[in-house]
């Protein structure tokens, strides 16, 4: 499947944290434990861990710490009040009659290597207060902003990037 | 009528509260539908598709409540999961990656 | 008494729910382009979904499970679909707002190309 | 224009017809003769909750046998139509799918696929069964291809699930034939209790059959239309 | 429960079922009269997703999810796909206003 | 406030005859094609749409609708079973309508019928 196949993927480890999702997604969707149940899931799941070698679940690439799953909380935590914030400044600016948008794009950059970290974070940028991640490239992620405050990189990327950027750099490293 | 209707487990004064915000997600469909037909972009009637297909979910989800059967959750599972894949076939064929 | 002050709960949060989405409605009608709907759209229907899940979650406690699996493939999916339209809205160039401060996009792509 | 006046007239037509037919429609009150007998026979006779899906695997599983034939031809001869031509004009290499998309595609077709899993087994219990699952596993197959336009799939691993599992809906038709009832009865394997993952008998494995080979036959579908491309 | 609460929910289900048929046949009407086919191959995947919805409030529930995940996805690609191979034989923007 | 059946009804009809007079108005193939799956999920919604009974439930047995009550209490399955079916076969007819499209295409280089005129009588 991958064109490169490191060692540490073909060790089959990698393949635990996206059974353990498939299995618990598997038991939450029968919302039973029996062991007809299990059983079945237990063989979907190699099935299509065998067929996905490549796939990915939130758990892949996470660091098996404590403070990494303290900061997993955190940033579950701080992406649920930045989503209904982001929420009620909208509503602010729809409903107010002169809808007062300040738009533009702009770039911002991130630390951030793993796949999964780069994807929670473009999705939680998506889900906060006027921005919406239009492009990633490399470091560079160019993020729509319905009211522009700074289009210096250094200045976005502290107002846009660095509240999550703290808790997923502890878990994705 | 000959049967006894199917019964729901939810009280009235709940369920008016619960038609109260079915009519106004109602609403929120009008509108996007009127973005939907009034374009001018294909991209504009993109978004409002999305937006139609999500607002469809809380319309599965107010049908199971009326109805009282959680089978129908199931639906909207498949709805929830499957839904951007349109959006992201338009989307897909508007850059040119087809 | 309880299961009662739930349900009322539960059809409160479904009623927010449905106000978040009215708004996303609104947005997507008044905002001038394609982005700045876009914003609106997902925003709001996804935290408004989630409201609503939770609401039916508190109305009808069985189903639970699934509801939390529905609101975790929203998540999932609706910021995923809203990046990819984005991306292709801005490749083809759409006309963007004449409100519209900077374009660092335009500008990287402009000089690579 | 005389075409399109033929048209209206005939469209004006139907219009009546139909106008008439919504007049004097009133819904039943009553099930009718099939409809009462599988609402009484399903449960207690062959296990199964789910009506709809006890009669396409197993009242009418015979018709579900030819259908997926059906499928099959339909999507080999989209195959057949589609080899023969000669390259197409040289197109621009379609635009590679954004680094994101990628990442979402690796994260959810796993997910999709076992949704698709869940519906396919659960088929005699909840809604679904071999047809939506099938469907949502050719889901999973369009989110690959469109995440990767270029990749090219493995037609060989697609052709032998679809034939496997065709042969092996043959063969278990036949030996429903021989030890239970007839053609493609359910009683070959214990019915069960009602309600239990492992009930209803034979269904549930009809039923992976029924989705291993519709998913294979739309995906057989898309990606020969897809790979049209440099043919 | 109560016969207020019952009307309620039956009302409700009608209502729906009104809002989505009024939605389906305009957007089968954008379909047929729109200029653009990409517009119009997204109206009718929106009917086929509206029809799910409808077959649904019709307690079709195994009706619902094949249109469901047939509709969302597979069909509008196949029209797309097609479309993107053809286009450079027809004169047709991909816009329309 | 109307039957759902009766609302459902109308809208599959309106879906039919729009989708027979886009089908026999186009010029463009494609436009054809849409038109004509316009057309078929008219059809499948007035199929189910007469199949159902107001005051029941769909034909799934659980604890909301216990075996024992099910011939008084749920739908019809037949409609149901046979347009899940015809929804299936629809999508193969559409490839297989797409795939003779595009072939037509390949060696014609449009897809006007009004130009493709060798079946023209």
């Amino acid at each position: 499947m991958g064109s490169v196949t490191t060692l540490h993927e073909l060790s089959g480890l990698t393949m635990v944290p996206l059974l353990a999702i498939l299995l618990l997604f598997w038991v939450a969707l029968n919302a039973s434990l029996s062991w007809q149940v299990l059983s079945v899931g237990i063989t979907v799941s190699l099935l299509i861990g065998w067929l996905f070698r490549r796939g990915l679940s939130p758990l892949t690439e996470l660091r098996a710490t404590p403070a990494s799953y303290r900061a997993g909380l955190g940033f579950v935590w701080h992406f649920l009040r930045e989503l209904v914030r982001s929420n009620l400044n909208l509503a602010r600016v729809v409903l107010s009659p002169d809808l007062p948008v300040n738009p533009g794009i702009v770039k911002v950059r991130t630390r951030l290597q793993s796949p999964m970290g780069r994807l929670l974070l473009a999705n939680a940028i998506t889900l906060t207060p006027g921005t919406l991640t239009v492009e990633l490239q490399d470091e560079w992620l160019y993020v729509h902003w319905v009211q522009v405050e700074s289009a210096d990189i250094d200045a976005a990327t502290a107002r846009i990037v660095a509240g999550f950027e703290r808790y997923l750099e502890v878990m994705y490293g | 009528m000959v049967d006894v209707p199917v019964v729901t487990s939810v009280a009235a004064p709940v369920m008016l509260l619960v038609s109260l915000a079915a009519i106004l997600a109602g609403v929120a469909f009008l509108l996007a539908l009127w973005r939907f037909l009034q374009g001018p972009t294909a991209a504009d009637r993109v978004v409002a598709f999305d937006v139609l297909t999500i607002v469809s979910i809380t319309g599965i989800l107010l049908t199971a409540l009326a109805e009282g059967r959680g089978i129908y959750l199931d639906v909207a599972l498949i709805y929830g999961l499957l839904s951007f894949l349109g959006v992201i076939v338009v989307a897909r064929h508007l850059e040119g990656g087809l | 008494m309880i299961a009662a002050l739930l349900d009322l709960l539960g059809a409160l949060l479904l009623l927010v729910g449905s106000v978040f989405m009215l708004l996303g409605g609104l947005g997507l009608v008044r905002m001038p382009d394609v982005f700045n709907r876009i914003q609106a759209g997902t925003k709001t229907t996804t935290l408004g979904t989630l409201l609503t899940l939770s609401g039916v979650g508190l109305l009808q406690p069985d189903w639970a499970l699934k509801l939390l699996l529905i609101g975790l493939f929203i998540l999932f999916t609706n910021p995923l679909s809203a990046q990819v339209l984005a991306r292709a809205a801005h490749r083809i160039g759409l006309r963007k707002t004449p409100l519209t401060r900077v374009d660092r996009l335009a500008e990287d792509t402009g000089e690579d190309a | 224009m005389i075409r399109r006046a033929l048209v209206l007239v005939l469209l004006a037509v139907l219009g009546a017809l139909f106008a008439a037919l919504w007049l004097g429609f009133t819904p039943a009150e009553e099930l009718g003769l099939t409809g009462r007998y599988y609402a009484e026979h399903t449960a207690p006779d062959l296990g199964a909750a789910n009506l709809v899906t006890a009669i396409i695997v197993t009242y009418r599983g015979l018709d579900t046998l030819g259908e997926v034939t059906v499928l099959f031809l339909s999507a080999a001869i989209v195959g057949l139509v589609l080899a023969g031509g000669r390259p197409a004009a040289r197109r621009k290499p379609p635009v590679p799918a954004g680094e994101l998309l990628a990442t979402g595609s690796r994260l959810l077709v796993p997910l999709i696929l076992l949704l698709g899993a869940y519906v396919i087994v659960n088929g005699h219990l909840t809604p679904g069964g071999g047809f939506q699952g099938g469907a949502i596993l050719a889901s999973g197959t369009l989110l690959l291809l469109l995440a990767e336009p270029l990749k090219r799939f493995s037609h060989g691993l697609i052709t032998r699930i679809e034939s496997l599992s065709g042969a092996t809906f043959v063969a278990l038709g036949l030996l429903g034939l021989v030890f239970a009832g007839g053609f493609l009865d359910n009683r070959l394997l214990p019915v069960g209790t009602l309600g239990e993952l492992f009930s209803a008998g034979l269904m549930p494995v009809i039923s992976v059959l029924i989705g291993l080979k519709v998913g294979a036959e739309f995906s057989s579908m898309l990606a020969s239309l897809s790979e049209t491309e440099d043919s | 429960m109560s016969s207020l609460g019952m009307d309620l929910a039956s009302n409700l289900t009608s209502g729906l079922a009104l809002l989505l048929g009024l939605a389906m046949v305009l957007a089968a009407l954008v379909a047929i009269l729109v200029r653009s086919t990409p517009i119009a191959i997204l109206s009718a995947g929106l009917v086929s997703l509206f029809a799910s919805v409808l077959f649904l409030i019709l307690a079709a529930p195994d009706v619902a999810m094949t249109e469901a995940a047939i509709g969302s996805g597979l069909t509008t690609f196949l029209f797309f796909f097609v479309l993107a191979r053809v286009r450079g034989g027809e004169s047709e923007a991909s816009d329309d206003d | 406030m109307p039957e759902v059946a009766h609302i459902a009804l109308a809208t599959g009809f309106a879906l039919v005859l729009i989708g027979f007079y886009g089908a026999l108005t186009q010029r463009n193939l494609l436009r054809i094609i849409v038109a004509f799956t316009l057309a078929t999920t008219g059809v499948n919604v007035v199929i189910v749409a007469i199949g159902h009974m107001s005051g029941r439930t769909a034909p799934i047995l659980d604890a909301a609708v216990p075996a024992a009550e099910a011939v008084s209490r749920v739908i019809d399955p037949l409609p149901q079973a046979l347009v899940l079916t015809a929804i299936v076969i629809g999508v193969g007819i559409t490839a297989l309508m797409l795939a003779y499209a595009y072939r037509l295409f390949e060696t014609r280089g449009t897809l006007d019928i009004a130009r493709l005129t060798e079946l023209k009588w």
